[in-house]
């Protein structure tokens, strides 16, 4: 299925969330690549992500049984909403999906997708850290890459390099 | 699909039991026949790297494992927002610093994605795909090699370094490096391959697939080989699907699917309707399907189909260019996309964004391994301490992946 | 009959009458732990450099190649300078006596199983009529040492290492012994001399391997029981160093270290010399037999010569044979260890031992 | 080290310098050596009394029973000490240590009361048994020739297989070896619910 099928699809089985699709250019030749997508997706509101997940991953024809990424992003400092990016394939069918959800940078909550793929929980534990997104009802809710001790998102825009770790200087 | 097989959620240490306040000086205190906790790491090694694995264990049986990671963490994503898109290439290399083809490779798909106009030679997709097999090669010879040295056989590590070695020679041939090598790159190749290097492939090639038979017999059917990896660490097609394990963990479980295959980009469309190789699949032949002897044999056999699309590369290739109309510093049009390419781990992702500066917005790296890993926590319990360790040998990290 | 060759030496040479027996008793007692470490170290040294070559040849390299010149023979001692050379570091919170004295107990035992070995007929540190007994009984000793180690380094990976030398070996020791019954009583006897002398036989090839038709397959387990009480892989166990880092060993460096490798390669030498004296002839081969033909007794410096060759050689086979075992297999799990130990090698010795009493007992009946 | 272990280990080598001296002075090169044997077995059992660490007692055993088959080797008996070293020191000792070295070290293990208790104990046995030795005897030394020892296995072999001598205790103990060894077998036997994970951890499951 290409991205219009699955959109279509999406919207005949009422998924749960789904806000609207984004198709942002004329697609290149490259966007046949079926290995690659991104470029077209769809936009999902963050507090319905796990519905529109379990929906995805259920439904026979969309198959998406495999969460491939969950990760964040900072688009500028002054932008206010964080995108969280989420990646679906299905391995029968062959097709991928991306998805897109906006989460407002001064409440940066959104329930956690462990509970339909386990692989979502390492991803959501390194976007928590990095971005100070809460994912509300994550069973291991500690920092994966950064020590424990760490103070600030560092993948946020706004970010200030510390000048110092433990008194070990770093400038 | 195999029959779905019931597995329990993560076990996690809780903070109580944690073993000793810190700085106190014990002796032994925590020795008793209750539960032992052991770091294994960061130095140690099993863990093929800097990673710690924190153990509990009830004499050699272990009960609970977590593993820490981030003593390799080195920024990659940061950096890619803050240097321009050819100048992050050189990073590219080093998170999964065994399969550095395969990375430049993807980040190069990514950021071409988003580059409208820009045409790939053919030459030069054909000598991506084969840097790209080769270095599979070179990076599957390293996991059956440590593979080997965690369950304790020595002397096939040093024979798989042999080939290595040559594959290695081979890159530094055409690009003048032999670990990091940054030759894929936006737009194409950087260069031309040196005279009768295609020639040393091919000859390479030949010799490879008499010595692959060795390797084979020396350990894949080794009888104490298979009594230590069949029936250790099962992973379901069920449970691989929903930790979202890709590459060999996931045909190991018998799941038929390959991004070259079934996702083509480049040239492995053309490639598998050729029928010119075959994705190996775990079939469950020494124990369980899906266990650590599953893993490993689907990595060993990948070589061989590899060296397949290597040979189907040579016959097809032709004098031509090798680097597209790229301009000296990039500027990628505003826009987004991700790409998904088969490396020697599964699935590395490069989610790339732009606002059609002359740095990323976005360089998201999905490292196979980091998603491989999670699945520790959920095998490890269970098992004995040597099997823990034949658990994380099957899952084929490189530490640099799972830290980035 | 008293064996006191040292004192004997000592007082051949004369000394003045004010020096008391005791000073020369105990320095003839120097003078044998002297020789005997040199042995010791000789094997030691010579078995590394051979481990390294095999190791390497197994491997398509060449191992060292430098050192002293001639394919690195002088490796082993620039290493054993080197390890003399380093510092002597004790972990904090390691039993600091138990640290100290756990490679002395290990190489100790090794020093006095290795006072039963006979060089040649003539040549022996001293006449054990129970030699086997004493070399199975204090070569058991070292796993003491090795659980002291194991324990006083107050590191979990060593008390691993420990625990599963403890259980490995005293699983091990009950087919070793029963596998080493069966040549015992083929040849009856437990001294190392006359094991030998009853293998004499036509063309010095009257083995123990041909006398018992259970000799063979109680070889065999010997020869696994040993391997596992050698701690040599496939049964390195308590050092496995991808599972347990180093084990037992981690915790140590410099000399200590190195004691621990000396009484390695002295228990893999003594374990094969034992096998070759009870399984495979001990002194006697071809060349034994055309030697003692030629030159009469047993005594004679050339026979003597031919039989401490053909010892040597004998146990550096079975060195090698071990180094090519080690340098080949996986390792396998403890769980597997015991069972194999408990469940199959432990059976099948004591029908090895049925077996072989069977067979003497019908041919006495002739 | 603790200021009484420290009277007690310098107390332990002062008594052992003089009982080496006595003997040396005594029997010459082999008094030495039975001053040694018997300075490794009494040392041992009094640091194996005194020591706190249950892992220390233990390994001090091992001196004790080196010094026992020491004894014996200078009394003729080698089958006996060689079984001493091999069955004591190789084989109990080391599973004594298999299961002490998993126990919690008790700090508060060692009372003087305790010590003295134990020592009385000992010393009073020794003494009873001194007593009645020399009641029958007239002299310590060893006066009569030690009989020649049995050295080749089939003599020992049959020492223990000759139906009028051996035979019935020797299968008594060994049919009550192997029940014992069968019956441990199946108390220790891991139960298969064991080898499940425990919920003991505190995770969420």
């Amino acid at each position: 299925m290409d991205f219009q099928a699955i959109h279509d699809r999406l919207v005949a089985i009422d998924a749960p969330g789904l806000v609207r699709a984004e198709l942002p250019r004329e697609p290149n030749k490259k966007e046949k690549d079926p290995g690659r997508s991104g470029e077209s997706y769809v936009v999902v509101d963050s507090a319905r992500m796990v519905d529109f997940l379990l929906a995805c991953r259920d439904d026979e024809r969309l198959d998406m049984k495999l969460l491939v990424d969950l990760s964040a992003a900072d688009p500028a400092v002054d932008d206010e909403n964080f995108w969280v990016l989420i990646q679906l394939l299905s391995i029968e069918k062959k097709h991928r999906l991306s998805i897109k959800a906006f989460l407002p940078k001064d409440n940066a909550r959104m329930p956690t997708a462990t509970a339909v793929h386990r692989g979502a929980q390492w991803h959501e534990r390194e976007c928590a850290e990095m971005y100070g997104i809460t994912f509300e009802g994550h069973p291991d809710p500690r920092n994966i890459l950064l020590p424990d001790d760490w103070v600030g998102h560092p993948m946020r825009k706004d970010y200030e390099f510390p000048t110092e770790y433990h008194g070990i200087s770093c400038e | 699909m195999v029959e779905a097989q019931k597995y329990k959620p993560s076990m996690q240490l809780s903070d109580e039991s944690r073993v000793l306040p810190s700085g106190e000086r014990e002796f032994m205190l925590d020795v008793s026949t209750a539960d032992l906790e052991v770091n294994m790491g960061p130095q140690h090694p099993a863990t093929h790297g800097v990673m710690r694995v924190l153990l509990r264990t009830d004499g050699e049986l272990v009960t609970g494992a977590q593993p820490h990671l981030g003593y390799l963490h080195r920024c990659a994503e940061k950096i890619g927002e803050n240097v321009e898109w050819l100048q992050y290439l050189p990073y590219t290399d080093r998170y999964d610093y065994l399969s550095a083809m395969n990375n430049n490779l993807g980040y190069s798909l990514a950021v071409e994605g988003l580059m409208t106009g820009l045409e790939i030679p053919r030459r030069a997709t054909l000598i991506r795909t084969i840097c790209a097999e080769l270095n599979r090669v070179a990076s599957h010879l390293i996991a059956y090699g440590t593979y080997g040295l965690d369950i304790g056989a020595f002397t096939p590590f040093f024979y798989a370094f042999r080939e290595r070695e040559w594959i290695q020679a081979l890159f530094e041939k055409i690009c003048g490096a032999r670990l990091t090598y940054s030759y894929i790159r936006i737009g194409g190749v950087f260069n031309d391959t040196p005279p009768g290097w295609l020639q040393e492939v091919g000859h390479f090639c030949d010799v490879f697939e008499d010595k692959w038979r060795e390797y084979y017999d020396l350990l894949v059917e080794n009888h104490i080989f298979v009594k230590r990896t069949a029936d250790i660490g099962v992973i379901s097609a069920e449970m691989a699907l929903d930790f979202g394990l890709t590459g060999p963990m996931l045909r190991g479980s018998g799941v038929d699917f390959d991004l070259r295959r079934d996702m083509p980009y480049m040239a492995y469309g053309e490639i598998s309707d050729a029928g010119a190789f075959d994705i190996p699949l775990g079939r469950g032949e020494k124990g369980t399907l899906g266990d650590c002897w599953d893993r490993f044999y689907v990595r060993v056999a990948e070589m061989m189909e590899s060296i397949k699309i290597v040979r189907w590369c040579l016959d097809a290739i032709e004098p031509g260019p090798v680097l597209g109309d790229v301009p000296k510093v990039i500027k990628v049009p505003a826009g987004e996309g991700y790409v998904g390419i088969e490396n020697p781990r599964g699935e590395l992702g490069h989610y790339v964004a732009s606002s059609g500066g002359k740095v990323a917005l976005r360089c998201r790296v999905r490292g196979p391994s980091f998603t491989n890993l999670a699945v520790l926590e959920d095998l490890m319990p269970g098992t004995l301490l040597a099997d823990s360790v034949a658990i994380i040998g099957s899952t084929d990290i490189v530490v640099g992946e799972t830290d980035r | 009959m008293e064996q006191r060759p040292f004192l004997d030496f000592l007082e051949t040479l004369g000394p003045p009458a004010w020096v008391p027996e005791w000073a020369l008793w105990l320095t003839a007692a120097g003078l044998g732990v002297g020789l005997i470490t040199t042995i010791i170290s000789l094997i030691a040294l010579f078995s590394i450099w051979l481990e390294r070559k095999v190791s390497g040849h197994i491997q398509c390299r060449y191992g060292p190649m430098y050192a002293g010149g001639w394919h690195g023979w002088a490796q082993t001692i620039a290493d054993g300078v080197k390890l003399m050379m380093k510092e002597d570091m004790i972990p904090t919170g390691a039993d600091k006596p138990l640290f100290v004295i756990a490679p002395a107990i290990v190489l100790s035992s090794i020093f006095g199983a290795m006072v039963a070995l006979p060089l040649s007929y003539g040549f022996y540190f001293a006449q054990m009529d129970l030699g086997i007994f004493m070399i199975l009984a204090l070569g058991s000793t070292t796993t003491i040492g090795v659980v002291m180690a194991g324990w006083a380094s107050n590191s979990k990976w060593s008390l691993y290492g420990a625990m599963r030398e403890a259980a490995q070996v005293v699983a091990y020791e009950i087919p070793l012994g029963l596998a080493l019954l069966v040549p015992l009583m083929a040849l009856g006897t437990f001294s190392l001399l006359d094991a030998s002398h009853a293998q004499a036989g036509f063309f010095g090839m009257n083995w123990a391997i041909f006398q018992n038709p259970a000799v063979l397959p109680a070889f065999v387990i010997f020869w696994v029981a040993a391997l596992a009480e050698t701690k040599r892989a496939p049964f390195d166990l308590p050092e496995a160093e991808s599972e347990l880092v180093a084990g037992f060993l981690t915790e140590y460096s410099g000399i200590r270290w190195s004691f621990f490798f000396l009484e390695e390669y002295a228990a893999m030498f003594l374990m094969s010399v034992v096998a070759a004296v009870f399984f495979f002839g001990g002194f006697e081969s071809p060349l034994t037999w055309a030697a003692r033909e030629a030159f009469g007794s047993n005594t004679h410096i050339v026979v003597q010569l031919v039989c401490f060759g053909t010892i040597v050689i004998k146990g550096f086979i079975g060195v090698f044979l071990m180094m090519w075992l080690r340098w080949t297999l996986p390792r396998i799990r403890i769980d597997q260890v015991m069972t194999m130990g408990y469940k199959y090698l432990t059976p099948l010795a004591l029908a090895c031992v049925l077996v072989a009493a069977i067979w003497e007992a019908i041919l006495s009946l002739f | 080290m603790d200021r009484p272990s420290q009277a007690f280990y310098g107390l332990l080598t002062l008594l052992s310098l003089t009982a080496l001296g006595w003997g040396l002075r005594g029997g010459g090169a082999h008094g030495l050596v039975f001053g040694l044997f018997t300075v490794l077995t009494l040392g041992g059992s009094l640091v194996c009394i005194w020591e706190r660490s249950v892992v220390r007692s233990a390994f001090s055993l091992m001196a004790t029973f080196t010094g026992v088959a020491g004894l014996f080797l200078l009394l003729g008996a080698d089958f006996l000490a060689m079984a001493q070293i091999l069955i004591y020191v190789g084989g109990i000792l080391a599973l004594l240590l298999f299961g002490v070295m998993l126990s919690p070290p008790d700090m508060n293990e060692r009372k003087l009361p305790r010590v003295i208790g134990a020592l009385l104990l000992v010393g009073g046995g020794v003494g009873w048994v001194a007593l009645r030795v020399s009641s029958t005897t007239r002299s310590w030394a060893v006066t009569e020739e030690l009989p020649e020892p049995v050295t080749h296995a089939r003599e020992i072999g049959l020492g223990f297989l000759h139906p009028g001598k051996y035979l019935v205790p020797f299968e008594l103990a060994a049919f009550l070896l192997t029940v014992a060894l069968v019956a441990a077998v199946y108390i220790a036997r891991r139960k298969k619910e064991d080898l499940e994970p425990r919920d003991s951890l505190g995770g969420q499951s």
